[in-house]
């Protein structure tokens, strides 16, 4: 694989936490999230982490968006080591990953307005050419400009999900780290989403990391599968290989659970 | 505006928020137009009527020299109200500032500036209080500064507890994935987001330190003349309790009743703006 | 707090009276062999002593208490220039008038039971000597070089230059028991047990101290005086509030208070000339007056050619400008026209005061009313004089302005005396009806009178000062004194040097009157003060204490001769003795 | 839990230290003299400058803070007062037992009070009841103390000659029986400890409402009832006990506040503590008397805080069970 083709590399990544405990006067201990773990993304694909919660997997897209430091390990993007660059080169790189979190009411400042919160994510002085972006960006996610002067807690559940996808798209990143984009949602919104992402994805040819529980979710947008049990890699596989044959004993029984197999 | 608008008729539902904001909006109101509002010349002396009783022409009374005292509780409303709220605003800055930084830089500045904290709150206030303001001719400005300057770390605690949950919210997270500066992130990601708190803990701070400067300038120790608070006017009615007893009941009941107002006014804003109750915020 | 405050007034250690004390009731009279000892004292007073100790305590209650446990050598009189025996039986001045031989009483003891001698009196002078100790009446021994026990019951007092005060000096102070203080050391003095624990040779003693509550002073059985004291024992009770203390007073729980509010002590009269009630009242001349006082020179040049100078520069007086305001002479007399010192009166003490207007002390045997040049209270001759100095409205704002400047200034006070502060607001309106911008400052005491007057970084101040018992005026006006804080307005005059040297060291009263006459006339028509007035005492005492003698010196004179009917006996005189 | 208390205990140490200290250099810095207070106009400056001597007010600033910690540290001496002469250990310890007597019994009677009136009003909540009662902790948490003492002192002590306003004896006190003693103790108390406590009664009355509210509307109450447990036990057994909790922290900071509280009310009703103490020390520049009273003050302060984290641990079952693990 080149390195055009790689856009995410993750060596060796260990994570731990250090727990205060639910003791008032006891010492720390150290939990461990992820155990070298290693894994590539490529270009244009959508890479998914399934796993059951607590299982390391959001610690991996914590970790690359910078918001966890690990033990050990690098994860390299675009072929650079994120931890090692300098600070201005980093925050370039890294309007390049954009998160989108599963809670769109924690995710979005119920201080700005729709407008303001895009605005925020554009980087240009130009005023004028904001507006502009801002609009076609609330269009691309099916939004229209009525909402532009509202309040997060003016919006439905499914506007508020839309608006943080266009917040992430706002800096035209290469890579969208989507933690359970679609969990916190009902069924119906659900799927609207998921067809946007389906067709963001084919509209602008950005990289998915998909973190989920909801196989469901994976089997429609992954083309890559890994799974994670207890801060360990257990398996990965190509999507159609991992739902009909797969080789760990636990993603045979995650599948069960599932009921999709 | 339109926010403000929207907070000023949540708290006109409730009846605490009604008296609350009703005396506090009375008495800015008193102090504001003391000029316009008062009877008399507030040091105009009238040694003819010296110390009497409150009659048709004097509401409240006159003091030893024959000054009104309406007046003079007018005016010294401009004093006690001014220092109330020139220390609050003094105590909110610095504590927020210290709380915003030490919530949201975390690690080892947080440690040492919360430390700096717990070691003043350790501070017996009160007797700092007596020594610094007993020190020079204490004007208003002194008062206001040192009561300003030994109140802010409750404000700094509260702050920087919100500030800690607030930076975990999704929407920093969001924000600084976005490359935007931790400067711009901590002026309008989480300031705005602890400004309800803020807003709650100043409110309440304002009639802390009315009543804090009452009670030095009660005990002499507070403005002096010719400055006149309300702690100061009560002090001149301690000569002769009994025989002058309009000058004290006046001048407590300005400080009771304003005390009252900002914290009724403070529980109404807390029930509005509680950041627990996140959808309830304009 | 107005107590404390009160240990900032400086005063010189002095007394006196007048006995005019405001009763007209008639009362019952006793002769001698209606006395009968036994009883209480409760007084009520707002301080706690500093300590027992005569050598280390400076406040009033202090000394109230001292008085009380302690003799001296001979106790002045009510005149104010003649003494009365006490440890001493007589005295003789040598011929060359610089000695003095005392002799002592040989049947006086101390309070723990040893005998008191020439040992104690020899002792207790070289302690008032101890530049260490920094005893507070030391100027009264400067004039003397040695006191020498010639046997256990005679002391002759050596003195450097002849004076008319010998006898003063030499008397003044408490004597001390030599065989308990001789071990420690002088440093250790105030801080010694000692002044908790005082052992002196006068009628009471001190058996009981609750801090901050009460003393209980107890007859002394050994004292020499046959058959006194009369009562058992006296009570101080320590109630820091004086509106608290006075109630205490009407309630009955307060036999003796001084200090009673003007307006509550009028009040008090009336009822007792009534009939109505049996707490006495005393009013009568006190010990403290009240001024204000003109800085004479630029306080901001003082600063820069002190600075540049430095005190020791024998050119400095030279190099002093005078103030902007307060240099003019004409200006001081104008001002001291356009303040109304009765309204003054009239206001701060419920008219208990008598207005002053030159510098000698109405209590002393120097004054003479008609010495001073009198300044009467006239808005238009005020006026006049602001006139002729240049000071004009121009600008029709009812401020005097001249040359572009406006008459503006500030007159400071301590902080903590409400009558200094009340003074000042009358003061700033009437001085606003001449046209005077006058602004009343109130400074903490430490500030004031440690670094204001010291580095005389101020236009005016009213303050009050307590009088001594010895004619002196070195401190305030002297041009020795320019420098120390006392002289704080910088006056200086040769006339008035001249005037006081002579005054001082003239035996001949009648002389040495005509000096302080010139003096008052010097100060008076001079004005480097305003002088507002001088303060009554307001003192009340249980009328069934019989034998009572307050005068200008005070209410503590004969305590020891004080008694009580038994028909009269209160609850308070069962006080179980302890 | 050992490592735990001695941790603290050297940062409360710390706290101390660097709180007394830098209350020395506040005060030294500040203007004023206290040789003052001893001029007389006939005063020689040899004479003012052996009492500054005598003081050691003559030493460089840092000398003088070097004495004064050597001498606190190695001899527990705070030097004597300016004012008497006393040692300042002496004064302080006369004047604390009043203070501590008073501060306490306020604490009890505002803590006694303020519980009873929160849980009454957390059981009917939204009653007319619990308005009239939240009203009224409004107004004694809004009036100030001096005032209160005020208007007290005027009715009871003055008007109706009921109860003493001043002193903490009578002074009949010595040749009362024992309980007789006790009771003028009492009856010289009533008044200041109302002051204190009707003011403080509404902090700790408005946090134990609120806190009691939350706690009544929390699952295991709600299933306790479903379950038919009497109300009584629901109130004192599950409520009570959840709803105090918290108060046990905001004890301990309370503490400075009722310090300074009783400042006020010591002068307004002349009692013998540490109120009197410090108004005179600090109008009278008696550095001796505030380093030591002030630092009483932090030790106090320090205390409370240390009572109420042990306090809390005690209280709370699941600290407990951490301590043990």
């Amino acid at each position: 694989m080149d390195n055009k083709e790689l856009i995410l590399r993750i060596k060796e990544l260990s994570i731990s936490y250090r727990s205060s405990g639910s003791s008032f006067w006891g010492s720390k201990e150290e939990i461990v999230a992820v155990n070298d773990v290693s894994l590539t993304v490529r270009r244009g694909k959508t890479f998914a982490i399934v796993g059951e919660s607590g299982s390391g997997k959001t610690s991996i897209a914590m970790s690359i968006l910078g918001f966890v430091k690990p033990v050990s390990g690098t994860v390299e993007f675009n072929g650079m080591n994120l931890f090692s660059l300098e600070a201005d080169k980093r925050r370039k790189t890294m309007r390049l990953i954009q998160p989108v979190f599963q809670d769109a009411n924690s995710a979005l400042n119920p201080r700005m307005t729709v407008e303001t919160s895009l605005a925020d994510s554009i980087d240009t002085p130009d005023q004028l050419q904001k507006r502009e972006q801002t609009n076609s960006l609330l269009r691309s996610v099916g939004l229209s400009s009525d909402h532009m002067g509202k309040y997060p807690h003016q919006l439905s559940g499914g506007q508020k999900q839309r608006l943080c996808i266009a917040r992430a798209l706002a800096p035209e990143p290469e890579l969208l780290i989507l933690d359970e984009p679609v969990s916190a949602q009902d069924l119906s919104i659900q799927a609207q989403i998921l067809s946007l992402l389906l067709e963001i994805k084919k509209a602008k040819n950005i990289t998915y990391l998909l973190i989920s529980h909801d196989l469901n979710v994976v089997r429609i947008l992954a083309d890559r599968v890994a799974v994670m049990r207890s801060g360990i890699l257990v398996e990965e596989a190509s999507c159609e290989k991992f739902f009909s044959d797969p080789t760990h004993p636990y993603s045979q029984e995650l599948l069960e659970n599932s009921g999709i197999k | 505006m339109n926010a403000f608008k929207n907070l000023i008729s949540q708290l006109w539902k409730s009846p605490s928020g009604r008296i609350g904001l009703i005396l506090v909006a009375l008495f800015s109101l008193l102090a504001l137009g003391a000029p316009l509002l008062s009877p008399y010349d507030p040091i105009k002396q009238n040694l003819l009527l010296k110390s009497s009783p409150p009659s048709i022409s004097h509401l409240f009374g006159t003091d030893l020299f024959g000054r009104d005292i309406l007046s003079r509780l007018l005016y010294g409303a401009r004093v006690s109200m001014g220092i109330g709220l020139g220390s609050a605003f003094l105590a909110v800055f610095l504590g927020s500032a210290v709380g915003l930084s030490a919530g949201f830089l975390r690690g080892g500045i947080d440690t040492f500036l919360m430390r700096i904290v717990d070691l003043l709150l350790g501070f017996p206030k009160f007797f700092i209080l007596l020594l610094v303001v007993g020190l020079g001719s204490p004007s208003i400005w002194l008062t206001a500064t040192v009561l300003g300057a030994l109140s802010w770390m409750e404000i700094a605690r509260v702050v920087r507890g919100e500030v800690v949950l607030i930076r975990e919210m999704n929407y920093v997270k969001a924000a600084t994935a976005l490359g935007l500066s931790p400067m711009n992130i901590a002026m309008r990601y989480v300031l705005p987001n602890v400004s309800g708190s803020i807003i709650v803990s100043a409110t309440l701070l304002v009639g802390t330190m009315i009543l804090v400067e009452a009670s030095l300038s009660y005990l002499g120790f507070g403005v002096q003349p010719p400055d006149a608070s309300w702690g100061t006017i009560m002090n001149q009615g301690r000569i002769d309790p009994l025989g002058t007893w309009w000058i004290s009941a006046s001048a407590g009941s300005a400080i009771f009743l304003s005390l009252i107002g900002f914290n009724l006014l403070g529980d109404s804003l807390r029930d509005v703006l509680d950041p627990r109750t996140e959808n309830s915020q304009s | 707090m107005v107590r404390v405050l009160f240990i900032f007034l400086f005063l010189f250690i002095s007394c006196d009276k007048n006995d005019n004390s405001s009763s007209q009731r008639v009362e019952k009279t006793y002769s001698e062999e209606d006395i009968v000892n036994g009883g209480n004292l409760i007084i009520g007073t707002t301080g706690e002593p500093d300590g027992l100790n005569p050598l280390t305590a400076h406040t009033k209650n202090a000394k109230d208490a001292i008085s009380l446990i302690y003799r001296r050598l001979a106790d002045l009189n009510e005149d104010l220039t003649t003494f009365s025996p006490q440890l001493a039986k007589s005295w003789e001045f040598s011929k060359d008038s610089l000695s003095i031989l005392f002799n002592l009483r040989t049947d006086v003891k101390w309070h723990d039971g040893e005998v008191f001698n020439s040992e104690d009196v020899v002792f207790t002078f070289n302690l008032h000597k101890n530049d260490l100790l920094g005893w507070e009446g030391y100027s009264f021994k400067e004039n003397i070089q040695s006191a020498v026990a010639r046997n256990d019951s005679t002391v002759i007092f050596y003195f450097s230059e002849k004076s008319p005060t010998l006898l003063m000096d030499a008397v003044e102070g408490y004597i001390i028991p030599e065989h308990l203080l001789s071990k420690i050391p002088v440093e250790e003095m105030e801080s010694s047990t000692y002044s908790r624990n005082p052992i002196g040779t006068g009628p009471f003693r001190l058996s009981e101290w609750k801090s901050q509550q009460s003393l209980t002073l107890s007859k002394f059985s050994g004292y020499y005086e046959e058959g006194k004291p009369r009562l058992d024992a006296i009570v101080i009770q320590i109630i820091p509030d004086n509106i608290n203390l006075y109630r205490q007073v009407l309630g009955g729980d307060i036999d003796f208070m001084e200090n009673v509010p003007p307006g509550d002590f009028n009040k008090l009269s009336k009822q007792w000339n009534e009939g109505n009630s049996n707490i006495k009242p005393y009013n009568f001349l006190g010990r403290g007056y009240e001024f204000i006082g003109w800085n004479l020179i630029d306080p901001e040049n003082y600063s820069q050619v002190m600075e540049a100078a430095g005190d020791n520069d024998p050119n400095l007086e030279e190099l002093l400008k005078p103030h902007k305001l307060f240099g003019s002479w004409k200006v001081r007399a104008a001002l001291t026209m356009a303040i109304d010192r009765n309204t003054i009166i009239d206001v701060v003490t419920n008219g208990l005061a008598i207005p002053m207007h030159g510098p000698i002390p109405l209590i002393m045997w120097a004054y003479d009313p008609n010495a001073n040049s009198i300044w009467e209270y006239d808005v238009e001759g005020a006026k006049e004089f602001l006139g002729d100095a240049g000071w004009k409205d121009t600008d029709g704002d009812g401020i005097l302005d001249k040359d572009g400047t406006i008459f503006s200034f500030e007159m400071v006070t301590n902080a903590g005396n409400e009558e200094r502060k009340q003074a000042l607001t009358i003061i700033q309106q009437q001085l606003l009806e001449v046209g005077i911008e006058m602004t009343p400052r109130v400074f903490e005491p430490a500030l004031l009178f440690g670094r204001m007057l010291p580095s005389r970084n101020l236009d005016a101040a009213l303050l009050g000062w307590s009088v001594g018992l010895k004619m002196e005026l070195t401190p305030l006006f002297h041009s020795s004194s320019i420098f120390i804080p006392f002289n704080f307005v910088s006056y200086r005059s040769q006339e008035f040097d001249d005037l006081e040297n002579a005054a001082k060291r003239e035996t001949r009263q009648a002389i040495a009157q005509k000096h302080w006459n010139g003096i008052a006339k010097l100060l008076s028509w001079e004005l480097p003060y305003s002088w507002l007035y001088y303060k009554t005492e307001t003192t009340v005492i249980h009328s069934r204490f019989k034998g009572v003698k307050v005068d200008k010196r005070g209410a503590f004179i004969n305590m020891e001769e004080w008694w009580i009917p038994f028909e009269e006996r209160s609850d308070h005189d069962m006080l179980a003795e302890n | 839990m050992l490592a735990y208390s001695i941790r603290r205990l050297i940062t409360a140490l710390l706290t101390l230290f660097l709180g007394v200290s830098l209350t020395f250099f506040v005060i030294r810095l500040a203007p004023g003299d206290p040789t003052d207070r001893f001029l007389t106009p006939s005063m020689s400056p040899k004479v003012k400058a052996a009492i500054t001597e005598k003081l050691g007010l003559n030493e460089p600033l840092p000398i003088q803070y070097m004495t004064w910690v050597k001498n606190v540290i190695i001899d527990f001496d705070f030097g004597d007062s300016f004012a008497n002469g006393r040692k300042a250990s002496t004064v302080i310890m006369d004047a604390l037992p009043y203070t501590l007597l008073l501060s306490t019994l306020s604490l009890l009677f505002g803590l006694l009070l303020g519980t009873v009136s929160g849980v009454y009003s957390a059981l009917r909540v939204g009653t007319p009841v619990d308005r009239a009662i939240t009203s009224i902790l409004m107004f004694f948490y809004s009036v100030p103390s001096f005032w209160l003492g005020l208007i007290l002192l005027g009715i009871f002590s003055i008007e109706l000659n009921w109860l003493p306003g001043s002193q903490i004896t009578s002074i009949f006190h010595e040749r009362l029986s024992f309980f007789g003693k006790i009771g003028d103790y009492a009856a010289h108390l009533i008044l200041p400890v109302l002051t204190l406590g009707l003011t403080t009664a509404p902090v700790y009355g408005r946090f134990v409402r609120s806190s009691m509210v939350e706690v009544l509307n929390s699952d295991f109450i709600v299933s306790a009832r479903a379950r038919g447990l009497s109300e009584r036990k629901i109130v004192f057994n599950y409520g009570l006990r959840n709803a105090l909790l918290p108060l046990i922290s905001i004890l301990g900071t309370s503490f400075p506040a009722l310090f300074s509280g009783a400042v006020i009310v010591e002068v307004i009703y002349s009692l013998p503590g540490m109120g009197r103490v410090m108004v005179d020390a600090a109008l009278g520049r008696d550095y001796p008397i505030i380093m030591a009273a002030s630092a009483v003050a932090f030790v106090a302060v320090i205390i409370g805080n240390f009572l109420a984290d042990i306090g809390y641990a005690v209280a709370d079952p699941r600290v407990r069970l951490g301590d043990s693990s």
